[in-house]
């Protein structure tokens, strides 16, 4: 291929870096999620630690060329472990000057800026909101620039090329990017030039100009006086060896809950209603019907846990998915499923409220919904997600709490986890422990009449499902008796069947709270869901510059890790950063008396390693 | 009437060829019956065991999902599997049931106000999509586990607890807002009708989409004689047009003087005498046409049946049921899936492996 | 009338009593509620202090003569000021063995119990579920047993008269019980036959007969051996003077909308779905259109809340009420309440849960769910009243805080409190302090552009209804501009809105928390909502021991008032009885970090002055 | 097309007779579109702001109440008052809306997935109760905000993000659905029809009751091409059926080759040649009959517009408005109500006074 002949010693100087942020922004048009995904696939095979984080804009199309149209993909990549997508970039490729203006408040001086220089033009800089071209006007004095006229040089890439038109080269300025991106870190060229010849076989003379496009840029960073040094990131040392893949949190959490189904022998049902931004796993696992999985776009939310619930009673394990109003509208059918004791999933992919808030952007504010958001006393499991690839455990932890105790699960995951990615080590499919469904099966006898309620030791219901003979039952919201599950309104059994769902949930089995860092110290810093990156990020930072604070997770929400009122107690102070304004902190204070100090951010971002730096070295 | 409802739980028989065959007495729970004495969901209930046997189901592949209401507690009165869900919802939790299981017989209970006001949506959805599911829609055009307000059929001006001046909204056409929302079958019948009631179940049962039976009944505490003008058995000869698919639209106390043709001037029907029109001028009833115009414009006969009414199957035609061949490929699609399979899933994609 | 020409100083002997509990009981069909109701007129016309309590059976019509059909009423009247309708009665009406067999668990020994003895045959006493008469067998050993034969006893007093069936006698056994009762207690007959004089007016013969019944019941207790004492409760003399009347929490309810509505000149409109037990508030709300009121039975909840949230933007007092699974549905629309900042009252009479759990009974279970039951960062006000006629000052209060801070507010009412009664002494409507909706109607200026979301010192946003000239604006669910209200996805101004909102619902002036009791003692009791009642009279009754205890009530749940904290640091213990699991013991330890202890109890029935008392004295 | 929509806020007209008038630019608010470049969205918005004026009515007596949706921000771009809700209670909203105000003009804006998926139900119970409001239901037959999954108007096969395979469930047809709810005005237009929305919009606005507009309106991004049988000019000419009450139903490139005849067979209608029978034997529309049935059986000639489709007014009839006597009894009495009234009212029953 063509950066074969070139010279692949290259004459100019490389430099050796830990880590690197780049980050890809253009019009919503100009294709950066796809350069930026396709850098990353180049990225993992070449075995640096990674972790990405695309960034859509919030409106469904805003006018080409405007900040509001601007879409972004960044990746962190690193010769280590990498724990987040990184807070600012050391490289921002700017396709138009939209992308410049909206992303210049985030970066530090010193920041290297490849923009396109083509874009530039007056009508451009003028619908970016620019009075004058910031090229021009020592905007960005602080920065190193690199012009480069991109568009221009794929229209010359392209010249006489078979069936090409000019607008092929337009959109595949893209690659271009990439090209320069991939040599300036020397990222391996076949994974891309192998992906681009799959993805346009069809169209030959697309692919043709997105090949020459990318080995352009390639070749103007090789050549081109205007970058002189060029990057190597060494490959991570410190990652376990195993086959790994790279999976954004709404893959992982489909691929979770398909593994819990072939793990459980239970076929998978989705009933889903769209919302951004969980409609993705809707559309992720509506792909899967070659291994069964059926996905039902419902009329309503109401109607999407309905039909998980429903599902469910016909032994399928059914899950509903959902984001911010849409958890609203379940509550009712959860609050059933509480009451009929019968397995579900409600994944909940969190994101800005109140309201309709900001669709596109993160939070984690749903947390006391999903533990106290329905009349009466209804309690159940919930369970977070700490990263993109933990959502794959997470789901399938949930699936087996929901299967084994007969009860709904909530997961909370949220924006930030469903669309950032990271590599994943595949697990071996034998390797996942089975789940048990243990449906009832044989007929009862007349001394021992079938009782729906009555309870094992895990004080779990069995699980007759319809067409099982001998065993047909009627279930429903109303108070049940307890064991025969008939309608009672004694007092006496609503008091005690109150206090044996709580119980039930109570008693699921959940590992212990792990403590790292420095377990000895007088700070810990516990997270909770998508902050768990930042918040090591920040307490590894803490830790290298020598001060000293322990770290710990909660995965589980409800119920809680047996230690976990003792692991609080063993610390002076207790810093909790969350993305909401204080919510698990108010459970743990009520629960343990232990004055948990919140730090709380609801600015639509995840959180960042360098606010978490700051938090702890306030408080050392 | 709820005499037998209790009756113990009888050993189903075999027939000659072996083959089981069930008594009404498989499919009575044990549960007490809870209705108002002389409630018509009694007969309902009736009517409904009786013809399952003929159906040749056993109990345990047969489901009644309900919703809440008086007609919500039939649930519980048949001994079949069953899930009394919540209010308006029934349609919804058996489009899942339905989804997951294909070999079952899944039938619906619902009251006006529970399948019309707030379950609204969830029916017309199954409507069209048609999903496989019989729908008993137990109209008595009033609000009974709530103790008398108003309801969607309930007739303009009716005074209940929620309306003391009257109510100032006109009712659904349940049968009209069926077809407009692309039902495949609608039908139509009256609680206390030994005949007529049964039929209905027999065809619903053999339809293969969803099916929507709306049947008449009376809630004699809080809208007693809402349907007499059908119930009665003097009355019901005058009002009663029954509706035959191929036959002229004809009915009457000696079931022939009025019956029904086109009318040019609305582009609906109307009842005429037969005398003035000739019996061969008469509509005759198609209730399998694709169009379901003829349907509809019956259905507009009445609103509310103070008057001739028909009643019978409006419509009942073939279209594709929602999940059916889905269901069969879903199903050997999962045989095939194990954890080679899985592994596979898992693989996917740009892989790297680190030693 | 009849008995005028009786002897009025009865031969028998009389007995003084200070306090006194009645429960009637029979059969759905035999009129209890209406014999319950005209008792307690009579009372409340003496001048006892009174408290009742009707007791419905779940089922809509349970097979006549069974238990599951009893209907009962009980009412507790006493010469002191009464505060709960009592724990178990000292006199009890039984007109049938269904009723008498529901209500002897709850008796004490000795307890009086007049029976229906005509109603003891062998088909009632079947039907009840006994195998033999317990009339016969003994089983009434313990107490003291008046047979009456009622039913043959009215048929003899309408003997011959004009028109009167046999199915009128029938039906007036009620008010023979009602005048044998009425006589045991000497309550004026007057205002009885009053009642009946105009209830029958147009069917004399009904009214006849139901004279005849009622005086035919006053005589038998004068002339019959059966019954040789008389009861006295003198007029309560501790009562504040002024005009008495007495209202169930719903009629309260009622009473403080249209109060609200008349003194802040804003037309009361409720959307509501009918449900159990809110329905009578529709009910009663329905039938007040020569006021103004409208009322709209919704479609489904979310429709009912909708339709008040729309009208509260037309600048109507919008209102909806409902129970139990009906919170859940409204959810969505009070979350965009919060989010448009407009008044709005959601009025939660509170059933027992989880999903329809037990529709007929009590409980205290959704306010955690009223409290944090939305996606997001959702806060809004919430309020309970403490006691029937406390019903009415709870939501005049609920809708000032509505319509001066522009916000949605909950008001936690109860089965308990929406059924039971209590006198109540009428305000003076001139003396309701008015609230003033201070719309904005002045049209902006160039250099003052109308911003709906420019806040006055409560951080209350400006109400600009349709139809005023020069402010016309859009407002919606998406997160809004600070001040401007244009949407805004800017991560600094969500952070700033969202607490922008917090502060508003926390900024709401409540008045302190007051102590009573035992100020020092080393025990709290903290009570909130229905429970107000028992948790006084426990506490009355340990003091009146010589225990020393300390009691408050919390009225506003959100914002909790500022002294809370500050109390309940000030004793060693604080017990918190409520009808859940604890919730409000959660709030409060979080909040504070201070030790609450609940005392719980989900029977379906509210809590008992026995119960506080022996929790006190478990602590003191 | 975007142009005009931020163009500078007018200061509105007195005409002649001293009587203010508005201009266009008054409806317009100064907040910058947001729809994809090619929206039918910005037609329509445009046809809107421009008939307006013609109204008469001022701006600050017009609400627009929308859900969520690409056709939802449609509030946002029209200077009058606004209400931005929820996804499909816009039509609940209004109801509470309308109920507390009957001075005002209230219109709704709504997608096919939030007024037929989510709020199906507010829409069928707001037709039936006849709630004085103005629906607009923007149909672009998929979900445009959510980036492109199928909607309740989506062909049967449809391929889209939910359904990778093709959408195993039929449509609804919007006209259909609103006459089986008792809609007494239902119409149906197209998004770039320059004289027929603005024309549709009109008799909206002066019926009283209930009005719902089917407007096709073509999505470029997601859903591009489904709506050219009619908005493509050469096309339009073979499929648009132009209903206009009291003329026989022809249509054509010339305006006449083809027409429209009642069916004996089905009950319903069909397109014919007019060559065949005659233009004296096509149907002759009546939008004004009290039975819905002909309406009904002409919203049958096509569910999806891929061919011949009746475009224009099916329905259009008078009957009880949700509330308009009792907005006015309301109104009254409430002016009565001082604090005396107020004290009547509590001191109502048995009262007793303690000294
Ligand atoms: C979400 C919710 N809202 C309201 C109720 C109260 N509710 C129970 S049944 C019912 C309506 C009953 O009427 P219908 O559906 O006609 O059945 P019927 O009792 O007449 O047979 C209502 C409003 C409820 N259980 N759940
Ligand atoms: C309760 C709730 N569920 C889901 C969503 C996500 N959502 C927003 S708009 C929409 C549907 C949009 O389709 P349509 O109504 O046809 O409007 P269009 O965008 O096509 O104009 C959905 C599912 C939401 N905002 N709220
Ligand atoms: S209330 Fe009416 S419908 Fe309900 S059980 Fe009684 S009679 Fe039947
Ligand atoms: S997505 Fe479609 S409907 Fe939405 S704005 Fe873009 S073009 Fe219009
Ligand atoms: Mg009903
Ligand atoms: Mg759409």
């Amino acid at each position: 291929m063509a950066v074969d002949d070139a010279p692949k010693s290259s004459p100019k100087s490389v430099e050796e870096r830990e880590r690197v942020i780049v980050r890809f922004a253009g019009d919503s048009g100009d294709g950066m999620q796809l350069a930026g995904s396709r850098f990353t696939d180049a990225t993992a095979v070449l075995g640096n630690d990674l972790a990405t984080l695309p960034d859509f804009p919030a409106e469904i199309r805003a006018p080409a060329g405007t900040v509001g149209g601007v879409s972004a993909f960044q990746i962190h990549f690193a010769a280590r472990d990498i724990l987040t997508p990184g807070d600012t970039p050391n490289v921002l490729v700017a396709m138009n000057p939209a992308a410049l203006k909206a992303n210049l408040p985030t970066l530090e001086r010193g920041t290297t800026i490849i923009v396109n220089e083509d874009a530039f033009t007056v009508r451009g800089v003028q619908k970016a909101g620019y009075a004058v071209n910031p090229l021009e006007d020592g905007t960005l004095e602080p920065y190193q620039v690199k012009r480069v006229p991109m568009t221009s040089l794929v229209q010359r890439a392209v010249e006489g090329m078979e069936g090409v038109t000019s607008r092929d080269a337009q959109k595949a300025k893209n690659l271009f990017a990439l090209g320069l991106v991939s040599w300036l870190y020397d990222r391996p060229v076949e994974v891309t030039e192998r992906w681009i010849e799959g993805k346009f076989a069809s169209k030959p003379h697309v692919m043709e100009a997105n090949l020459a496009a990318f080995r352009a840029g390639w070749s103007f960073g090789e050549t081109s006086e205007l970058i002189d040094v060029q990057v190597r990131v060494a490959p991570a040392t410190d990652v376990e060896p195993g086959t790994y893949r790279n999976v954004n949190g709404t893959q992982a959490t489909a691929l979770g809950l398909v593994a819990a189904s072939v793990r459980s022998g239970l076929p998978l049902l989705l009933g889903a209603y769209p919302i951004t931004p969980a409609s993705e796993l809707l559309h992720e696992l509506s792909r899967h019907r070659d291994l069964g999985v059926r996905t039902i776009q419902a009329e309503d939310e109401i109607a999407a846990a309905s039909i998980a619930l429903g599902a469910a009673f016909g032994g399928h394990l059914g899950v509903t998915s959902t984001s911010g109003p849409g958890m609203d509208l379940k509550t009712e059918t959860i609050g059933l499923a509480v009451m009929l004791e019968l397995p579900m999933l409600i994944i909940d992919v969190q994101r800005a409220g109140p309201s309709t808030g900001l669709p596109t952007k993160t939070e984690q504010s749903d947390l006391l919904q999903a533990l106290y958001g329905r009349h009466g006393e209804s309690p159940l499991p919930v369970v977070a997600p700490s990263s993109p690839a933990d959502a794959f455990d997470t789901v399938y932890e949930a699936a087996r709490i929901a299967i084994i105790y007969r009860t709904p699960v909530i997961v909370l995951s949220d924006l930030y986890v469903a669309n950032s990615s990271e590599p994943w080590k595949l697990p071996d499919a034998s390797s996942l422990a089975p789940i048990e469904p243990g449906f009832r099966t044989q007929p009862p006898s007349e001394d021992a009449p079938f009782a729906p309620y009555a309870r094992d030791d895990r004080l779990a219901r069995p699980w007759a499902i319809p067409g099982t003979p001998g065993l047909t039952h009627r279930i429903g919201g109303l108070e049940k008796a307890d064991g025969t599950g008939g309608i009672s309104y004694d007092g006496d059994n609503h008091q005690r069947m109150t206090d044996l769902r709580a119980a039930k949930v109570a008693g699921v089995d959940v590992p212990d709270l792990e403590v790292s860092g420095d377990e000895d110290a007088s700070l810990l810093i516990l997270g909770w869901g998508s902050s768990c990156g930042a918040i090591r990020a920040g307490v590894r930072r803490v830790r290298q510059a020598g001060g000293r604070v322990a770290v710990a997770h909660l995965h589980h929400l409800n119920p809680l890790p047996a230690n976990t009122g003792e692991v609080l107690r063993r610390y002076d102070r207790v810093l909790l950063p969350e993305m909401n304004s204080g919510q698990l902190s108010k459970v743990l204070r009520a629960e343990f008396l232990v004055d948990v100090e919140p730090y709380t951010k609801v600015k639509g971002q995840p959180l960042f390693a360098a606010e978490i730096e700051r938090e702890i070295l306030d408080r050392v | 009437m709820s005499d037998h409802v209790t009756s113990p739980r009888a050993t189903s028989l075999r027939d000659a060829a072996g083959q089981t065959t069930f008594t009404k007495a498989d499919f009575q729970s044990d549960q007490e019956t809870r209705w108002c004495p002389g409630c018509g969901d009694y007969a309902i209930l009736s009517a409904v065991q009786g013809v399952f046997p003929e159906l040749g189901i056993a109990p345990e592949n047969v489901v009644f999902v309900t919703g809440i209401g008086c007609a919500g507690r039939f649930s519980y009165y048949m001994d079949t599997y069953g899930m009394h869900g919540i209010h308006g919802r029934g349609p919804a939790l058996a489009t899942g049931l339905a989804a997951a299981r294909d070999d079952l017989s899944i039938w619906i209970v619902s009251g006006d106000g529970d399948a019309l006001s707030i379950g609204g949506n969830h029916l017309i959805h199954a409507l069209r999509r048609n999903v496989p599911v019989k729908i008993l829609l137990f109209n008595n055009q009033i609000y009974g586990l709530t103790k008398g307000q108003a309801s969607p059929t309930s007739e303009l001006g009716k005074i209940t607890k929620s309306t003391p001046f009257g109510s100032i909204d006109g009712p659904f056409n349940p049968v009209s807002l069926a077809l407009g929302a692309e039902a495949s079958f609608v039908a139509r019948t009256v609680d206390t009708d030994k005949q007529h009631l049964p039929a209905m179940l027999r065809a619903a049962a053999a339809h293969e989409g969803t099916a929507l039976i709306e049947i008449y009944q009376n809630c004699p505490v809080f809208n007693d004689g809402a349907f007499d003008a059908l119930r009665d058995k003097r009355q019901s000869g005058i009002n009663a047009i029954r509706l035959e698919h191929g036959q002229p639209i004809a009915f009457g106390v000696e079931g022939a003087e009025r019956g029904v043709v086109r009318d040019p001037g609305t582009g609906g029907v109307r009842v005429v005498d037969v005398a003035d029109v000739g019996r061969e001028n008469l509509l005759v009833h198609d209730a399998h046409t694709e169009d379901p115009s003829l349907a509809f414009a019956l259905s507009r006969l009445s609103s509310v049946p103070t008057g001739p009414t028909p009643i019978g199957i409006f419509r009942s035609v073939q279209r594709p049921v929602s999940g059916r061949e889905l269901g069969a490929e879903l199903g050997a699609n999962r045989a095939a899936v194990g954890t080679e399979r899985l592994d596979a899933l898992l693989h996917t994609g740009d892989t790297w492996t680190i030693a």
